[in-house]
């Protein structure tokens, strides 16, 4: 019974803090602490997402950012696997991009715009593009990382027992760095919803990067509230992927089975 | 890939490797005829894991060279499958598929006889963390038999197991080279069991093949035999005796431990 | 054409493309989209219309400069920091000064009373904006020098959190931001552009080439936007209300703007394109641009009547 | 002979594909293939840097951003790194906190800002709080994950030999994670001087993310392109500096004493 | 901590522990009196690693308790040191810093002189990757031993030694043992090591104690003396008889190994 409680219990502790610092925040907004034109209180932030929503332009705006979220994350999330991959498994090639590719990746993405427009025009490509790149590099770091710290008796292992490259890579390399790369892509998930809102401010007219900003410029701070809600969310819901797909991933390993 | 039907040919000539000041190996001479059994024997950090990883490729000799079948060794050696001191199976395959993992062609039916050989039917969904030493071994020693290689190399494979799993391993992996008739190099430090096992016990010290004794016993071989103890008694006492590798543990030291007087010898 | 990464523009005869950008604060576009009246008349020219929403000037001069565009509008500053980077932009239209649109506000309870009490105090502004340029004039006519006052450069969003909090003690900012902080905190005016003697104007600009290869298109854009600006001029009220859907500012207070805004295009007269230069040299002393230009440079003869 | 002419060769490969982007892009501009007003070759761009390094401008600049990363780089990293430790050692810490981290982490800075300024106003707090917000997760990610993975085999060989909590801690989980903090740490060094294109926006007179948003919003390319290219080689000194740190930490470790 | 005087006396009674529906321990019982030395003995798989487990307090027992000097065990075993069946050296400190693990207030010199004693003077400043198989096992004797516990728990901690070898470190085992009278369990699979050290040889068969078998020879033994064979000879005839705990590796599979028969014995 109390055990039953108490994995009740759990499985909602993750939302524990969350929920009340939104109580508190409700509180304090209440109470005139926090003046409502600058941080309004979440029950005005609901009504504001329920009037985007009954618009249907919430809906809307969320169809168009997470295809571009999507898009790029399996552009620059795929080509950074195979960035982490070749790196990892040459040590000559890893001298010959890892300094450039880390020196791409310190390039701020507002710095990067007027020449995304010059390259890719003010249509989708250019914003694809930056959150490709943004994505990459998590990816890429953390795929690099896990490969380079492979059980090297395991790969050993695999070529005293005459598997092909392909196989040592499938059931050596892959599996052994795997715990790595879910890291990169845990965090890649997130940058990907957060890259947006430098991208949608390339000549774009929906999206929720483009909603958050444009209340931004236009004050409205109960839809900029929510557009960081929204974000949070997304986030949440990031999380929660990358740890079913750690957990289904990672079925054989210890320390990813507990709770 | 089926059964092999005959061994790989071994030559090793001059074989001198160093890890920074340490020689370990210091000019080795070996050959090995196809198809035979070799046991090496010698005391710990003697080199006997270094010979085996020279001869699989896994590491480059410093001086000499290896022929394998006549060809010069570069690079891996093909031919070569090594059953390691730790099991190195895959956490994250089951133990099934760590047997099968040698022979991606076979039939699953295979592993699973051959996990049931070395007493590990109905293991075969767990992860490797859920076995305990000794099952772990045996994880690994099926896969290596189940690999059908010209050339076995065992780096103590049986160390970790009780002596009545032990003798049915030995007979498995006799039995199984029998048939196989692969060149079989196993380390071991039970000079009963290489006695058993081997046509060949070498003996390593100071970097060279110190003896070298033609286990000359019919098949299958009898461990109360008047012969089979004589050579084992020979050998022993022959290992016994010692070439120091490491400092011995000595009793000239500052822990001023109360030494109590060990004998050695077989009733 | 220096872009040849990005789509090709009207000029490759079949199928002619006008790209116009637009802001949603930039309403004479806004109502002339809504109306979808410019769609007809270009048509009847042989081009089809592309519509595509900026967030601000400068990126909207951005993708003008890098051919992204082909038309578009802002408010007097940018072109003036596009020609100093050498984009190949034209002025081919101004709109009449508005110079109540923008202010220098205070908060209410402040002791600052006029804008020489501002002697000291830190003062929020976006740089390199007409509000900065309000300022430096608003100073100026107070005696007052510009060194004498902390500037602190922030975007409107920022600045509005930082007025509000307390970090600042003024605030010299356009419309609708300026309306919205009156309505929302009653904040003073101390100075606004018709005080300080700013013009305020909002200029329509187009690519060289597109300006003289499609004269056609642009005077039918032009004269469409004289349509819309005489619409809406008559039509204050609705004008927010469409203005309003699009940004979410509060209608009242965009009626508000819209009844002080002045309505109007007129073509880029020399006292237009001299007023432009003084702002130019003001950016200049200020070191917002590293040198001098000429506007006149960038304004073609036969848009001047 | 030539294996020394190798060695000096390698040690230099990993500029090599930098430099020929530079010469590449350098001919480009002459042969008048890349606008120069949209992307100034390479001498031209120097030439900007000669300027305002003349003036002293950009030594100022650097001096005050260097101080605003590395304060912010030191907080942010450090509660990143105990956050990690707490998350990574406590399981149940980790169900209450690792969610509101990750939902926290997913709010852009842009939309943030409006909330920094009525926090921190806008002095140097804000800035700190961006960076070290900025920096706090990958750092935070990487320690969570590295402590999640270190051995328990390892762990339990700690415990039955008496050590200390803090034995334990110093001993055996912060060496094992520290290939995995390493990671982060690399990445946190780029994020670092990332965070400061948007922390200096916020009434910011100095610094190099001033600057080159400055340089954006009055289009002036050459110094935009010379702000881009000196948060490369921002990037480089990090990833260099996280690789001499990788090296002298992980000397016990064979993959990370190659090459 | 100094040299501990007495060692810890330890009651387990009714121990079961389950992993899954694989049930271990069936209701284990055992008694060591304060500073005995008890080796186990047992198949590959019956549960002597799982043991120390629950004894040391890594693992919690499903059923039955466990007593430590007169207290009921819970949480960890503070009195414990455990010789793993692995080496688990810490792979970013050095051989000698690795030794010194268990130690901390002891003077650097006890665990240099400890290396010396396993024979491993001069490595002291290599890193655990540059030993071989019996190094490594060597250091973490040698960690084991200096930690000088009331209860010292060794899984199987000769096995990967050779015959000299591991005759040194069973003197150095014994020695140590009798001056520091630490309570002794060592899991080993070498019967006549555990009848050469251990006070009582217990033998684990289907999750019980099979068989506790009180070796009343005086110290020094001597190997060669005539009760020590009879003692050996039958625990090992006893562990030879074997309960089967995994399958057994049948003649009744469905790969046709020839057999090759093993008889067993001794001469
Ligand atoms: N974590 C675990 N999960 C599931 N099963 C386990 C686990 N640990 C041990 N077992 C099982 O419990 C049984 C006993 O394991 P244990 O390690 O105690 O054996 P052992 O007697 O030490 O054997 P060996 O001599 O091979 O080391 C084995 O069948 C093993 O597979
Ligand atoms: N990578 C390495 N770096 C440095 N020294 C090494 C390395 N590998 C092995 N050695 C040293 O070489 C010697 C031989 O090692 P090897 O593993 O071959 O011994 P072994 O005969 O297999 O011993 P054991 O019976 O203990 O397994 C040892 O002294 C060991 O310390
Ligand atoms: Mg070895
Ligand atoms: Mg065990």
């Amino acid at each position: 019974m109390i055990r039953a409680l108490r994995g009740r219990l759990s499985a909602f502790s993750g939302w524990a803090v969350p929920v009340v610092l939104l109580l508190v925040w409700e509180a304090l907004g209440w109470a005139g602490v926090l003046p409502a034109r600058i941080l309004p209180p979440p029950s005005r932030v609901l009504l504001a997402a329920w009037k985007l929503l009954e618009s249907g332009q919430l809906v809307n705006d969320m169809a168009v950012s997470a295809r571009r979220a999507l898009l790029g994350f399996a552009l620059g999330g795929g080509l950074g696997f195979v960035l982490g991959v070749v790196n990892g498994l040459s040590s000559t090639l890893s001298r010959l991009l890892d300094s450039t590719l880390q020196m791409i990746r310190n390039i701020p993405h507002l710095a990067l715009i007027p020449l995304v427009i010059l390259w890719f025009g003010i249509g989708e490509q250019g914003k694809l593009f930056l959150v490709a790149e943004g994505v990459l590099f998590p990816v890429y770091v953390n795929t690099y990382h896990g490969i380079r710290n492979v059980d090297s008796g395991l790969l050993e292992m695999g070529q005293v027992y005459g598997l092909s490259r392909w196989e040592v890579f499938r059931d050596i390399v892959l599996p052994g760095a795997l715990p790595s790369i879910l890291v990169g892509v845990r965090y890649a998930l997130g940058v990907m919803w957060l890259t947006l809102i430098v991208a949608e401010t390339i000549a774009a007219s929906s999206g929720i990067g483009y909603i958050t900003m444009q209340a931004r410029e236009f004050m409205q701070t109960d839809v900029l509230v929510m557009g960081i809600l929204l974000y949070a969310a997304l986030g949440k819901l990031a999380d929660t992927v990358a740890r079913l797909l750690e957990r289904q991933m990672l079925r054989w390993h210890p320390a990813y089975q507990k709770a | 890939m089926s059964t092999v039907d005959y061994g790989a040919w071994i030559r090793v000539q001059g074989l001198r490797k160093r890890f920074g000041r340490n020689e370990v190996l210091k000019g080795l001479d070996l050959e090995v005829e196809p198809g035979q059994f070799v046991a090496i024997v010698g005391r710990s950090g003697c080199g006997k894991s270094t010979l085996l990883r020279l001869l699989s490729g896994l590491e480059a000799p410093d001086e000499g060279w290896i022929e394998i079948n006549g060809r010069p060794l570069s690079g891996r050696n093909p031919a070569a499958r090594v059953m390691f001191q730790d099991a190195r199976l895959l956490p994250w395959k089951r133990v099934l598929d760590n047997v099968a993992l040698g022979r991606r062609d076979a039939p699953l039916e295979e592993a699973r006889a051959m996990l049931r050989h070395v007493g590990l039917a109905g293991r075969e969904r767990d992860w490797p963390a859920q076995l305990s030493g000794g099952q772990k071994q045996r994880v690994a020693l099926a896969r290596a038999l189940l690999s059908h290689p010209a050339m076995l190399l065992l780096d103590e494979p049986l160390g970790a197991l009780d002596a009545l799993t032990r003798i049915e391993m030995q007979g498995l992996v006799e039995s199984l080279w029998w048939r196989g008739r692969f060149t079989a190099i196993m380390v071991t430090h039970d000079v009963e069991e290489a006695v058993a096992l081997a046509d060949r016990v070498v003996l390593l010290e100071h970097g060279r093949v110190a003896l070298d004794e033609w286990v000359d016993l019919d098949r299958p071989r009898k461990r109360g035999d008047q012969r089979f103890g004589a050579i084992k008694e020979r050998l022993l006492s022959r290992v016994m005796q010692g070439g120091a590798v490491d400092q011995p543990a000595g009793s000239e030291d500052s822990l001023p431990v109360e030494k109590v007087a060990v004998s050695l010898g077989s009733s | 054409g220096e872009s040849a990464l990005s789509s090709d523009s009207g000029s490759s005869g079949g199928g002619k493309v006008v790209r116009i950008g637009y802001q949603k604060g930039s309403s004479s576009l806004l109502v002339l989209k809504s109306q979808g009246t410019l769609e007809k008349d270009l048509k009847q020219l042989g081009y089809t219309l592309q519509w595509t929403e900026f967030q601000a000037g400068p990126p909207l001069l951005e993708a003008l400069g890098a051919g992204s565009i082909d038309f578009g509008t802002t408010g007097a500053p940018p072109p003036i920091f596009a020609q100093a980077a050498g984009a190949d932009l034209v002025y081919v239209a101004a709109t009449k000064p508005s110079p109540k649109t923008q202010a220098i506000l205070v908060p209410k309870t402040s002791d600052i009373k006029s804008v020489a009490d501002l002697k000291g105090k830190k003062v929020a502004v976006q740089k390199g904006s007409s509000a900065h340029a309000l300022l430096v004039q608003a100073l100026e006519k107070a005696g007052l020098k510009y060194s004498d006052i902390q500037p602190v450069y922030l975007a409107p969003s920022d600045a509005k959190a930082a007025f509000e909090g307390g970090s600042v003690d003024a605030w010299s900012i356009w419309d609708p931001y300026y309306a919205m902080e009156v309505a929302e905190t009653g904040a003073r005016v101390i100075a606004d552009g018709e005080s300080a003697g700013l013009a305020n104007r909002s200029f329509y600009l187009a690519s060289r080439k597109f300006a003289t290869e499609h004269k056609d298109a642009v005077d039918a854009i032009l004269k469409a936007l004289e349509g819309a600006e005489g619409w809406s001029e008559a039509h204050r009220d609705e004008v927010a209300k469409l203005v309003s859907s699009q940004t979410g500012v509060d209608e009242a207070v965009q009626r508000e703007v819209e009844h002080r805004r002045v309505y109007g295009i007129i073509p880029v007269s020399d006292d237009i394109v001299r007023e432009q230069q003084e702002l130019a040299d003001l950016f200049y002393s200020l070191g917002l641009i590293p040198k001098k230009i000429n506007v006149r440079d960038a304004v073609l003869p036969e848009y001047q009547h």
